[in-house]
Formats: structure tokens, C-alpha cells, sequence
């Protein structure tokens, strides 16, 4: 993979942990339900019903769903982007809105929403700037996680100049940049090749690992989402529902063997079965 | 529902105070202005009662030319942008010249197009034209050209034909742009309609009971023939945001 | 991409297109229909080009005149037009309310204006300048504003997510994305600034294309008149092509949508 | 002073026209220091019928009082009254009909002299629409400018008793005469003075044009008159008496010798041909000084014409705030009496 | 998976065979290369550098490569929305644009790419509009090609109103709606959960089978490349090159079983290494 540099991007990353200790519940969710009107006169769709979820401080959750079920709404109830039509959220005991404000979250989501009119480099360095980093913390970041991302060489580019994955990728660089203590991630590597998906898997897990972030983080991968892990949430469709939680009790740190395990199959199997009997 | 009322509500008490302010000198003093230098609204709408045959037929005469030369100018300065979309080596240039007729003045434009037309109706539609064109070709050029990545690209390898391109591509996602362009065209159509007046051969239409009035220092019927035009202004753009609303409603600015 | 070598044998084909378009124009009335009124409703082109060699640095003067006053006027009123826009798109609720008023505004003739603008700064090169601005701003905050009411909903939710102030949600999306609008906007603009300057011109100015347009106007002077309308057509066409340069400059991003246009 | 020229509208540009009149004035004042600064608002763009002015300000007779005067020119969206009212102006120009129909408003406006003794108004048509009297208008196009220009042939028509509705149609002139020429009005208004000689000098012989005098019909309103605001007025007497006197003595030197002042006003503004300046000029010399009136009378009120003129005004504007008073707060003869002792 | 109506939709997918039986060369890339010059005064990108590749009439081609390095170019290429900067490509020994006008493509783009102001029935719609199609027509087939990717009850929504894997759904059954001959899908099902996916796999398969058609399908994921293909194409990166070709030959028609067999794992592992061979 010569478009990466293995270079420990990771220290950098390190946050104040004053407060990693507690491992109390982190985000709250309870009774959600998410009804969008049709504008058109159609009927209307529940994105969500009674969704109930509890996660702890420094867990690292995935949210496993078919297609439409659900998953995305949720984030974004989660980081305050959309009002629940009923039901209630709290993180850290807060409103999503208090903690949006105080600028906890990082997002990558599912479509990367760059800035056309901003190089690579400035779109990373935009939530920084939200920050009121100082620039020279700015660019010497910027370059920590381009590299990190495989993308150091076009960072003067504009985001049409760049593929599908490699977009994605500048979003992945961006939410990690600001050391968010939320981490939501919707289908983050999902444009991504095998191989440069795993590295940024075991980056990923370096960075949680040192860092004690919470990730709520979104895929289609069943292996991915046990890889990468402590629970496993599966959601059903139409309406979405939390149709099962699975722990995943593997040790850590996990690298790449771990996944020929037969527990890591076991896993697997067994959310692929609390899928199937949606 | 409730955010109708609000809409109605709002723009309107504010309104009623301003007017309230008005009425009550302070604008005058504000200004240092005597009552009859600016008159005050109760006088104007006396004014405007005791005129007001004549103040409808004078709008009708405004509006009728005003209209037919927005239509007009709209679609002289939509087809500008078409053709300097679809040929664009050759049409482009075409958009410079016709914003260059925004710098004529109207009043250079009016005797001209006193000489063309005989009637002052064809005079004032000659002028709102020259007027409305600019912005049209300009707004329609933006929206026939901004397309989102890949459009182009999707019909493309339909191998769909410059006309399908045009009609199924360019033509909606032009169409935010089109009522942009009407919107800043409605006040425009009206004011050179008004201002053509001035230089008309006739002794009717909002603009020459403006002028009339407004020199001979009968301040109280000039600003009732400027309250009238404000009002079809007004009118006119209501109308324009709620066809807007149903025309583009999968819009961004429409959620 | 059409090359600038390109463009510039383009509008030359333009200028000789219209320039014969015209003179056959001119030729149809005068030879063929033998209108009475042919030099006042299409003189000669090459007549009209004559009269402002032979009146050039006359005309140039007050062109000048004009022109500087447009830019002042063009500056004040983008800008308003600007800030208009951004206010508007801040809250529904004030865009609701701003625009009656500003469609009445658009409907007070000079006539009515003039009088108030001085009352209420009492200096007459002050009350010109905002005059030509008054009519400049419009098509700017229109336009401005329909960017601003554009922009992509996920664009946005980026912004909330790291709870950005409105300062900076302006300042790093709302803005940079309307752009492309603002340019519209100034496009149409610019030329109307002159308009405006000539206007204002009128308003007991002593100099300025304004001054000769209304002098040969009143005088019967028709070539005087038609080549103060070429100058101020001049302007527009100087003024449209200096947004063009400025758009160039400011909207890099949007390269690949141009050469897309040429392919 | 300096603050003052701020406010009085001023361009210091090259193309200044009044900063020629200014610096051509050769001699300096009487009282050799400061000069009081006075602007002056025309009704219409600089030329020959404001010609007295400039031949004062050009020989230096506004100094000579002790007077900086500027000149602003008029134009289509500028209504003297208004300017004078709110100060833009000190001094204006403008109708005698115009005037009542503001100071009927309640702007404290006054006439301090009568510059016009006769109106310059005709009404023009060519020979071939048939127009030999005034009867002859019924079922034609007959043109004006409006907006207070109107009054002398509202009252033309009253006379013949022809209604202006029904009988004929009135329609707004643009401010060229190209709608006679090309015959889209039958009936043009044109003053002696300017539309008249433009006519005649495209080409139109004088033969082929029916003219409508209102002396002759004696519908004649009063014309170009200077007025103050009557506050202002109040507070600077002198500079009035002043100005007038300075101001007389340019039209009577304009009126003497219209040729000279044509130059002159040509000078200042080169939009015209200098012949028609100066044939405006001699043409404008017969308004100020008509046959058999005394130049040293250039100026006076007529109060009886100026009667005429408020009983016609009041007849044909329906719209009128008030009927107009004629008296000497309105028409105040006193400056002028003080300026020609 | 209640979403999803398992009823056959191929039925209306069959085409006219005759020119079937060939299995002459269908598509001919020589030595193309393609370079984006970068505008703001960089340095140009080679995607692509001297590929050289054949593909038969009716086959069925995966590329697979690290993100970035050309797959959606030199789809593009195929398609004449791209020119190479060197090199030639035939498509039936005509040029690519010869075949673009006789609309033989069928394209599923990496984005969506749905027009916003069109409901989803009629962004389906749009394509058959661009073939003249009769309206009873095209309304029976969108409803059919929906029903495929499990969308009927959307038709009337606009895309603002799906989710992700939702739109890249509609994208798909727009594109299978014209029975194209040449079929190019960039990531096609990128964004779908695994059950979703697999079904699309075998519905594909089953329309492949019954039309032959020649399929290009560019994916990440090894497994789906292996299970699908005739031939798996993996590229390298930076610049693109052709690094490995693979030929698939599991019996056919395959189904999910086929992915337990030693076999599956065989080419599994092989495209993997010839991958990290890079
Ligand atoms: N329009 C463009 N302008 C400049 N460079 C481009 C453009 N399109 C693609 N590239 C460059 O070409 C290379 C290949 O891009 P391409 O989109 O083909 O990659 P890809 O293999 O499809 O990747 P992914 O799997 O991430 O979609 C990239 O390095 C990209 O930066
Ligand atoms: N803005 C919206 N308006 C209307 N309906 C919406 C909107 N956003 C989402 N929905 C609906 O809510 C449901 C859930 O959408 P969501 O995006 O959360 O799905 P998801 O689980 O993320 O799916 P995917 O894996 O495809 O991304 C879908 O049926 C979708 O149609
Ligand atoms: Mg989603
Ligand atoms: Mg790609």
C-alpha cells in the first residue's frame, strides 16, 4: 500500500483524561421515535420507534441495519442534527444540544460533505479553525492526518480532483483531527478497498484505545463491526427497532488474527442470525 | 398553519407601526419635514379614496405594459442564455451584450423607443424589456450551467440528445435560478414601466401621475400613485413566491 | 476551454456582426423605407462612432465623471445589497417583514426619493452617491439571497455538528457557497450602476455622460446623444467584464464546470 | 464659507462648468474679503434663458456685490421649488404657476422678482394638420410637457371652449420635438425661445408651421420668475437686494446685447450650437424686455398678470391645495424696489 | 427481509439474442493512459498508465484496487465520458462514442447521481424517456425494477428523502430499467447491508444469465469480485496499472453455497495476495 506511511500518527491524538475514569453511561436513548412527515401528501415515514440504548462512557458501538432501517436518523438524533418526534436523548447526563455546543462530537458521515471551494488541506483544517486552533497546531495536524489517511499529496487539490474513497477519506481525517470525545462515524469505510479499510480499522482501535473515545460507528460490515467493537447493535426496518445487541467479548487490543478466531466467527454468525430473523 | 399566521402577522405589525410612526410625524422629524413636503398615510389614502377610478385605470395602464414587457424580456434574456449555453463558443458573448443593456439609462431608452413605437403602450413594453432581459440571461445562464458532479455525465451515457440534455437537465435545474431572476425583475418591470411614463405620449399610467403630481407639489396624490405601485409590487411577488413554492419545492430553499 | 486567443477572435466576430447588423439596419431605414425618423431610431453606426472621435476626450471626460461615481454607488450598494441578504437569510421572520419594504423601496421614484435623501443627510454629493446605490442594490441582495437559501442541508449539519458560531457558519459555508449567486448578482449590477451614476448625473450635476445625454437629448442633438448612449454602453460592457475578471478570481473551484461547458 | 459650498451641491470636477463662470470673473470685490455664497437653481439645463445670470456671474457683477454665486443646472428630476424649500438651493427659478401651485401647498415660498414679462409659450403644428386657430385642435394630438407646464393650454382650450377629455387628445411631449416631425402629435407646446428655433433649425421653414401664441389668445400665464424661501428670506434681505441687483444688471445687459450673452452661456455649456444660444438669447430678450417696456424694469412684479395667472391656475387645477394668494408675502416686490432704487 | 418482494422480476429483463452466440472480443483497451492535469498549478495525476486489457462479449469483470487508483476512470473511459490522454479503446471494434450513441451503456455511478426534482419513480423513469419508450411501458417497468431493489413504496418520494443505501438503490434500478448490454457499475452496492447485497448479487446474476450481457463491476469487497465474476481485474495504484488478472472458474449458475467451497477461499486468498503484492 505505498499511497500510506506507517508512521505512529496516534500521539498526537491524545486527550486530557481528566475525566476517562468514570466509565458511566455515556449517551442515553429512550423510547425514540422518528416520524418524517411526506411533504407530498404521502404517508408519512418512522425512521424510528421506541428505540431504547444505553452507551457507556469509552464504549465503541456499532450500529448494524438493512438498508433505510434507520441508522443514520439515529446518529443524527444522537449529535443533535435532527429533534426526536418523541422520546428523549441525553449524553453525559445533557441534551444532545449541550453537548453539540460544546463541541464533543465528531462526525464522519455517510456522504463526505466537503467544501468544493476549499483545498483538501483546508477542509480538514475547517473544524479546527472552529476551534480556534492556532494555525501552526493547525497545519502540522493537517499533515498528521493526511498522512494518517493516505492522502498527503493532495492536499493543494480540490475535492472534485479526488475519487470516491479518497473523499471519504479526507471526512475520516477531518472528524479525527479535532480529537472529538463523541465519535459518530456513519459507513465510513465503506467506499474504502479491503486493505486500506483494515489499516484504518487498526488506526482506528490505536486511537480509541489511547484516546478513550466514544464511537458509535455505523456499518454494513458484519466482520468490521465485530473487529472493531464491545457491542453490537442491530436494528430492523420499517420501522427501525433495536432487534438485537450483541457483546463483543473478545480481548484487546485485537489485530488482524483475532479475526480467524473461531469466537470472531461465532460473532459473526450469530448477528448475521439475529439479522436474518428480522 | 401557525407559521402562515406568522408570516402574515409579523410583516404586518411591523408595517402597522411603521405606518403608526409615519402618521404620527415622527418620520417628519426625523427628517425635518414638514406634513407637506411627505404626507402622512391617513392623507394619502384620502387622497387615494377620492382618486380612486382613476388611480385603478392609471395602474391598469402600468401594469398591463409592465407585464407584457417582463414576459417578453424574460424570455428574450432566457433565450440569451440558452443559446450561450448551447453554443458556447459563439454565445457567450451574447450574455455581455445583453447586461450591456442595463447600463442604458431609461431615460435615453425611453425617446428612443418613442420613435419606435407609436403607442405608448409599445413604448413602455420596448423599455421593461431592455429592462428585464439582463437579469434573466444572467440567473437562467447560472442556472443552465451550475450542474450538480455527474449529471451531465448520467445523461450522457444515455447518449441523450442536446435537446433531452437541455429539457430533462439544464431546463429544472435552471428553475431556482428563473424565479431569482423574476423576483429582482417584477420591482425593475414596474419602476421602468413607471419611469417610461415620464417620456410617453400619453397622460395616463402610474409613472406620469407620479411625475405630474409629484411636480407640481401635490405630494399627497404622487405618494398614492407610489403606494399603488408598491402594492402591485408587492402583489406580484407574493404571487411569485407561492408559484415558486409549488414549482420547485424539491428545492433546498424550499425545505 | 475556450482559449483567451480564442475568445478575443469570438468577440471580434461579435463586434463585426453587430457592427454590419447595424449599418444594414440603419441602411434599411434610411435607403429603403426612407423614414423620416431613421437617425432617431437607428442612425448610422459608423456616424455615431465618428461623433465620439471628433468629441472624444469631451466624452471620455465625462465618462470618467460617470464612471467613478458608478463605482462608489456600485460599492455602497453591493455591499447593503450584501449585508441585506445576510440579515434576511439569518431568520425567516425578518426576511418576511424586510420584504414589502423592499419592494416599496423599489417602487419610490427618484422624483419622490430625492428630496428625502437630502433631508436626511443634507449634502448633495452624499445624497447622489446613495441615490446610485439605492438602485444598485436589489439584484444583488435578490440573488445573494437565494444562494444563502441554497445551500445543502448536509453541508450545514457539518457546520452544527462542531456547534460553529454564526460567524463562522457565515463565513466558511454560507458565503463562500453563494458566491457563484453573489457574481450573478453583481453581474447584473454592475452595468446598472451606471445606469444609476447617469441618473444621479441628471440630478444637477454639471458634468458627466448624464449631463450630455439629457443636453443632446433636450438640444435635438441626436449624434451627440446616441454616442453618449455607446459611452454609457461602454461602461457597462467595462464594468460587466471587470465582475468577470473578479469572478475568475475568487471562484477558483468552479474551473472544471467551465472547461465541462467547452467540451 | 467652505462648510456652506458643501451643502450647496457643488462638483469640483474639470468638466465644472460653473467653476469657469467662477474664475473668469475678473474683478474683485468692493468689500475685497469674504463673499457670501449664493446658489442659484435653475428650472432646466443651462442656456440662453437663464442667460442673465450667467452674463453677471461672467462679468463679475455677483462679485462686485459681494456675492460667490453658483449656478446649478436643472434637470428631469429636479423640481426647483423643492430644492429651494429644503435648502439644496438659496435662490431659484422656476413658473409663476408652478410657484402658487407649491406655496398652495404650504411651502413658504415667495417671488422676489419677475424675470419673464410675457409667456414664451406656443403651441406648434405643422401646416399641413390644418391647425390655422385653436379651434382647429378639436380631434387633434396636442402635446405638453405637464407636470405644471400645462395650465396656459388648459386655459387656450377653455377659451374656445374646447374640453380637454373629450374634444381632443392631450398627451405627454418627451423633451425632444421629434413627435411633431414625424407627425405622431399634430400639435406641439414649444417655447419661442428653444423648441421653436430647434424646429426651424432641422429644417422646417417657418412657413410650413402654424403657430399658437398665448399673449395673443391672452390665456398668457407668467413664466421664469426667481422665488426664495421666505424664512430664508427673512433672514438675509440684503444679500437678496444684492443678488437682484446684480442679477438685473446681467439681464439687461443680456437683453441689450443677446449675441454677446449667447457667447457667453455657449461657453459654458457647448451641448448646443452656438447659434441657437444665440438665437434663445435674442428670443428670450423679447420676454424680458418686450416691445415698449422700460428696461429699467426688468424684473417688477406685475401683480395684475400675476393675478391672471392665479385666477387661470385656480380654474384648471381641480387638484389645488388652496386657491392661490396674491399678496406680498407671496409676491414680495420689496428687493426688487430696494434693488433698482 | 420484509423490504424486498422476492418475486421474479427478470422475466421482462430478456433481450434480443441475436447477436448472443458470438463471443467475440467486446471491449479492447490498449495502452491507455490517462493524466489530469492539475489546475491550480500542481502536479498532474496519472490514474491510469498503459493499460491494457480485453474483455469478451457476455462477460462479467470485476476491478478491484486501491482507492484512488483508476477504476472509476477507466470506467469513465469506456463509457466516452472520459477521452485518454494516450492509448485507444474499441467497444465492438467501434469507438466508445459510436457505442455511447447507440446507447448500449447502462451506468451505476459510484454517487447516486439522482436529480433532485424528480420523484424517485421518475428518476427510474428517466432513462427509458431518453429511449423513447411507450409510458404503459416505462410505468410497468419501474414498478417492476423497484420492486427489484425493494423501493415501491418510495416511488413517490424525492431523494432528499432516502437514505444512502436507499439512493444508491434507485441508481441501480435505473440503470438495469434500460436492459443495457454493457453494464458498468462503479461500487454498486458499496453502501448496502450484507443481506441487501446479496440478493442484488444473485438478482444481477440471474439477469446476466438470461441476457448476456457484459458486465463491468467495480467493487472492494474480494468475496462479492470472486462470486460474481468471470475474470477479476485488480489494479494498482498511483500510477494505475493492470497488477493482476484472475480468471473465476466456478461452475455457474452460483449460489451462495459456492462461497463456503475450498475453491472460493482459493481465489479469495490469490486475489489478496496479488493485491498486496502492489
Ligand atoms: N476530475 C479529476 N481531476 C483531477 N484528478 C482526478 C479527477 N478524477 C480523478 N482524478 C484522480 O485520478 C485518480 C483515480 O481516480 P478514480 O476516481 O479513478 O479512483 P478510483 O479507483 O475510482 O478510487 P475509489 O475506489 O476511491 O473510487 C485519483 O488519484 C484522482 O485524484
Ligand atoms: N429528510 C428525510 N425526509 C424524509 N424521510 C427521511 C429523511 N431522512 C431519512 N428518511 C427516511 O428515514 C428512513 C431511515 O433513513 P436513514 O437514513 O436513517 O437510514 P439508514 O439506516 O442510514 O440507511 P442506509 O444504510 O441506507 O444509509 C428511511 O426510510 C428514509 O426514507
Ligand atoms: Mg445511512
Ligand atoms: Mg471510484
Amino acid at each position: 500500500m505505498e499511497a500510506f506511511n506507517y508512521t505512529d500518527t496516534t500521539e498526537f491524538m491524545e486527550r486530557d483524561f481528566s475525566n476517562s475514569k468514570e466509565t458511566g453511561t455515556e449517551i442515553k436513548i429512550e423510547n425514540v421515535s422518528m416520524v418524517f412527515p411526506d411533504k407530498n401528501g404521502g404517508e408519512p415515514v418512522t425512521a424510528l420507534q421506541n428505540v431504547n440504548l444505553e452507551i457507556k462512557q469509552g464504549e465503541f458501538i456499532s450500529l448494524l441495519g438493512p438498508s433505510g432501517c434507520g441508522k443514520t436518523t439515529l446518529l443524527r438524533l444522537i449529535a443533535d442534527l435532527l429533534q426526536p418526534t418523541s422520546g428523549n436523548i441525553t449524553v453525559r447526563g445533557e441534551t444532545p444540544r449541550d453537548v453539540r455546543l460544546k463541541k464533543k462530537y465528531g462526525i464522519v458521515f455517510q456522504n463526505p460533505v466537503l467544501y468544493d471551494w476549499r483545498t483538501i488541506r483546508r477542509n480538514v483544517c475547517m473544524p479546527m479553525e472552529l476551534m480556534g486552533m492556532k494555525k501552526s497546531e493547525r497545519t502540522a495536524r493537517v499533515t498528521k492526518m493526511l498522512e494518517l489517511v493516505g492522502l498527503l499529496d493532495f492536499g493543494k487539490h480540490y475535492p472534485y480532483e479526488l475519487s470516491g474513497g479518497m473523499q471519504q477519506r479526507v471526512g475520516i481525517a477531518r472528524a479525527l483531527a479535532i480529537k472529538p470525545e463523541i465519535l459518530l462515524m456513519d459507513e465510513p469505510f465503506s467506499a474504502l478497498d479491503e486493505f486500506t479499510r483494515e489499516k484504518l480499522q487498526i488506526d482506528l482501535l490505536r486511537i480509541w484505545n489511547k484516546t478513550n473515545k466514544t464511537v458509535i460507528f455505523v456499518t454494513h460490515n458484519i466482520s468490521e463491526a465485530v473487529f472493531l467493537s464491545d457491542r453490537v447493535v442491530v436494528l430492523s426496518p420499517h420501522p427501525g427497532r433495536v432487534s438485537a445487541v450483541v457483546d463483543i467479548d473478545l480481548p484487546r487490543p485485537r489485530d488482524m488474527e483475532c479475526r480467524q478466531t473461531p469466537e470472531f466467527f461465532d460473532y459473526m454468525t450469530k448477528i448475521r442470525n439475529s439479522f436474518e430473523g428480522v | 398553519m401557525k407559521d402562515k399566521i406568522k408570516n402574515i402577522v409579523l410583516p404586518a405589525s411591523f408595517g402597522i407601526l411603521m405606518i403608526a410612526l409615519w402618521e404620527g410625524r415622527m418620520i417628519h422629524k426625523l427628517l425635518g419635514f414638514k406634513p407637506f413636503q411627505l404626507p402622512i398615510p391617513s392623507e394619502i389614502i384620502k387622497t387615494l379614496s377620492k382618486n380612486f377610478n382613476k388611480a385603478i385605470i392609471d395602474t391598469l395602464t402600468t401594469v398591463n405594459g409592465a407585464l407584457v414587457g417582463l414576459v417578453i424580456g424574460c424570455i428574450i434574456g432566457f433565450l440569451v442564455a440558452v443559446i450561450a449555453t448551447q453554443f458556447p463558443k459563439w454565445g457567450y458573448t451574447g450574455l455581455t451584450v445583453i447586461a450591456t443593456f442595463n447600463a442604458i439609462p431609461i431615460v435615453a431608452l425611453s425617446p428612443i423607443m418613442n420613435r419606435w413605437f407609436e403607442s405608448g403602450f409599445g413604448q413602455k413594453v420596448g423599455v421593461v424589456t431592455v429592462v428585464c432581459m439582463g437579469a434573466m440571461a444572467i440567473n437562467s445562464y447560472r442556472g443552465l450551467n451550475d450542474l450538480k458532479p455527474f449529471a451531465r455525465d448520467l445523461m450522457q451515457s444515455y447518449a441523450a440528445s442536446e435537446k433531452e440534455v437541455f429539457f430533462k437537465l439544464r431546463l429544472p435545474n435552471c428553475l431556482p435560478s428563473i424565479f431569482t431572476a423574476i423576483k429582482i425583475n417584477v420591482p425593475a418591470a414596474l419602476m421602468a414601466a413607471m419611469i417610461s411614463e415620464y417620456f410617453a405620449a400619453s397622460t395616463s399610467g402610474l409613472g406620469f401621475g407620479v411625475k405630474d403630481n409629484l411636480r407640481k407639489g401635490m405630494m399627497a396624490m404622487g405618494w398614492s400613485y407610489i403606494v399603488m405601485a408598491s402594492l402591485v409590487g408587492i402583489i406580484l411577488y407574493l404571487f411569485i413566491i407561492v408559484v415558486e413554492r409549488r414549482a420547485i419545492k424539491w428545492h433546498a430553499s424550499q425545505r | 476551454m475556450i482559449s483567451k486567443k480564442e475568445r478575443l477572435r469570438v468577440n471580434i466576430v461579435w463586434v463585426i456582426g453587430i457592427f454590419l447588423v447595424w449599418e444594414l439596419g440603419a441602411f434599411f431605414l434610411a435607403g429603403v423605407l426612407n423614414d423620416p425618423m431613421a437617425d432617431a431610431k437607428l442612425p448610422y453606426l459608423h456616424t455615431i462612432f465618428w461623433v465620439i472621435i471628433q468629441n472624444f476626450s469631451e466624452l471620455l471626460g465625462a465618462a470618467g465623471l460617470t464612471f467613478s461615481r458608478a463605482i462608489l454607488g456600485f460599492i455602497l450598494g453591493a455591499g447593503v445589497g450584501f449585508l441585506l441578504a445576510i440579515v434576511m437569510s439569518l431568520s425567516k421572520t425578518v426576511e418576511k417583514i424586510a420584504f414589502p419594504y423592499l419592494i416599496f423601496s423599489q417602487m419610490v421614484p427618484v422624483l419622490g426619493l430625492a428630496p428625502i435623501i437630502f433631508n436626511l443627510v443634507r449634502d448633495m454629493n452624499t445624497s447622489r452617491t446613495i441615490i446610485a446605490a439605492y438602485i444598485t442594490f436589489f439584484p444583488v441582495s435578490v440573488n445573494m439571497l437565494s444562494g444563502l437559501t441554497s445551500v445543502d442541508n448536509e453541508k450545514k449539519e457539518l457546520m452544527y455538528s462542531y456547534a460553529a458560531g454564526k460567524k463562522s457558519i457565515y463565513f466558511k459555508l454560507m458565503i463562500p457557497y453563494s458566491l457563484p449567486y453573489l457574481f450573478a448578482g453583481l453581474k447584473i449590477a454592475a452595468p446598472m450602476s451606471v445606469t444609476a451614476s447617469i441618473l444621479v448625473d441628471m440630478l444637477g450635476s454639471s458634468g458627466g455622460i448624464g449631463v450630455k445625454l439629457l443636453y443632446s437629448l433636450y438640444s435635438g442633438t441626436k449624434d451627440m446623444f446616441w454616442a453618449s448612449v455607446f459611452t454609457s454602453a461602454a461602461m457597462g460592457i467595462i464594468s460587466y467584464s471587470i465582475i468577470l475578471i473578479l469572478e475568475k478570481k475568487f471562484i477558483p473551484w468552479k474551473k472544471e464546470v467551465v472547461q465541462k461547458e467547452g467540451a | 464659507s467652505s462648510d456652506k459650498s458643501a451643502t450647496g451641491g457643488t462638483e469640483t470636477t474639470a468638466a465644472e462648468t460653473t467653476a469657469a463662470v467662477e474664475t473668469t470673473a475678473a474683478e474683485t470685490t468692493a468689500a475685497g474679503g469674504e463673499l457670501d455664497k449664493v446658489t442659484l437653481q435653475l428650472k432646466w439645463l443651462p442656456q440662453s434663458q437663464f442667460m442673465g445670470y450667467y452674463v453677471a456671474a461672467e462679468k463679475g457683477y455677483y462679485e462686485e456685490e459681494g456675492i460667490d454665486i453658483e449656478i446649478l443646472p436643472g434637470g428631469s428630476d429636479i423640481i426647483p421649488e423643492q430644492n429651494v424649500y429644503n435648502g439644496v438651493a438659496n435662490i431659484g427659478v422656476t413658473w409663476v404657476s408652478s410657484l402658487m401651485t407649491y406655496q398652495a401647498q404650504g411651502y413658504e415660498l415667495q417671488e422676489i422678482a419677475q424675470i419673464f414679462q410675457k409667456s414664451g409659450l406656443l403651441l406648434v403644428s405643422k401646416a399641413e394638420t390644418g391647425i390655422a386657430s385653436p379651434e382647429d385642435l378639436a380631434g387633434k394630438k396636442v402635446g405638453n410637457w405637464f407636470g405644471g407646464n400645462e395650465y396656459e393650454i388648459l386655459a387656450l382650450l377653455e377659451k374656445y371652449q374646447l374640453d380637454k377629455n373629450s374634444d381632443l387628445e392631450l398627451v405627454q411631449q418627451d423633451y425632444t420635438m421629434d413627435q411633431v416631425k414625424e407627425g405622431s402629435i399634430d400639435a406641439a407646446s414649444a417655447m419661442t425661445y428653444n423648441e421653436f428655433g430647434l424646429l426651424l433649425e432641422s429644417g422646417i421653414a417657418k412657413e410650413d408651421l402654424n403657430v399658437i401664441d398665448m399673449n395673443d389668445e391672452g390665456v398668457a400665464m407668467m413664466e421664469d420668475c426667481l422665488f426664495v424661501n421666505s424664512e430664508w428670506a427673512a433672514e438675509n434681505e440684503d444679500l437678496i437686494v444684492r443678488f437682484l441687483r446684480a442679477s438685473i444688471k446681467g439681464w439687461a445687459e443680456a437683453s441689450a446685447n443677446p449675441q454677446a450673452a449667447g457667447e457667453i452661456v455657449y461657453n459654458v455649456d457647448k451641448s448646443v450650437s452656438l447659434e441657437h444660444q444665440v438665437y434663445m438669447a435674442e428670443e428670450v430678450a423679447k420676454l424680458v424686455v418686450p416691445e415698449g417696456f422700460d428696461p429699467a424694469n426688468i424684473g417688477s412684479i406685475d401683480m395684475a398678470a400675476i393675478q391672471q395667472t392665479a385666477d387661470y391656475l385656480a380654474l384648471y387645477n381641480k387638484d389645488l391645495a388652496a386657491t392661490p394668494v396674491v399678496d406680498d408675502s407671496t409676491f414680495t416686490a420689496k428687493y426688487w424696489e430696494e434693488a433698482t432704487k
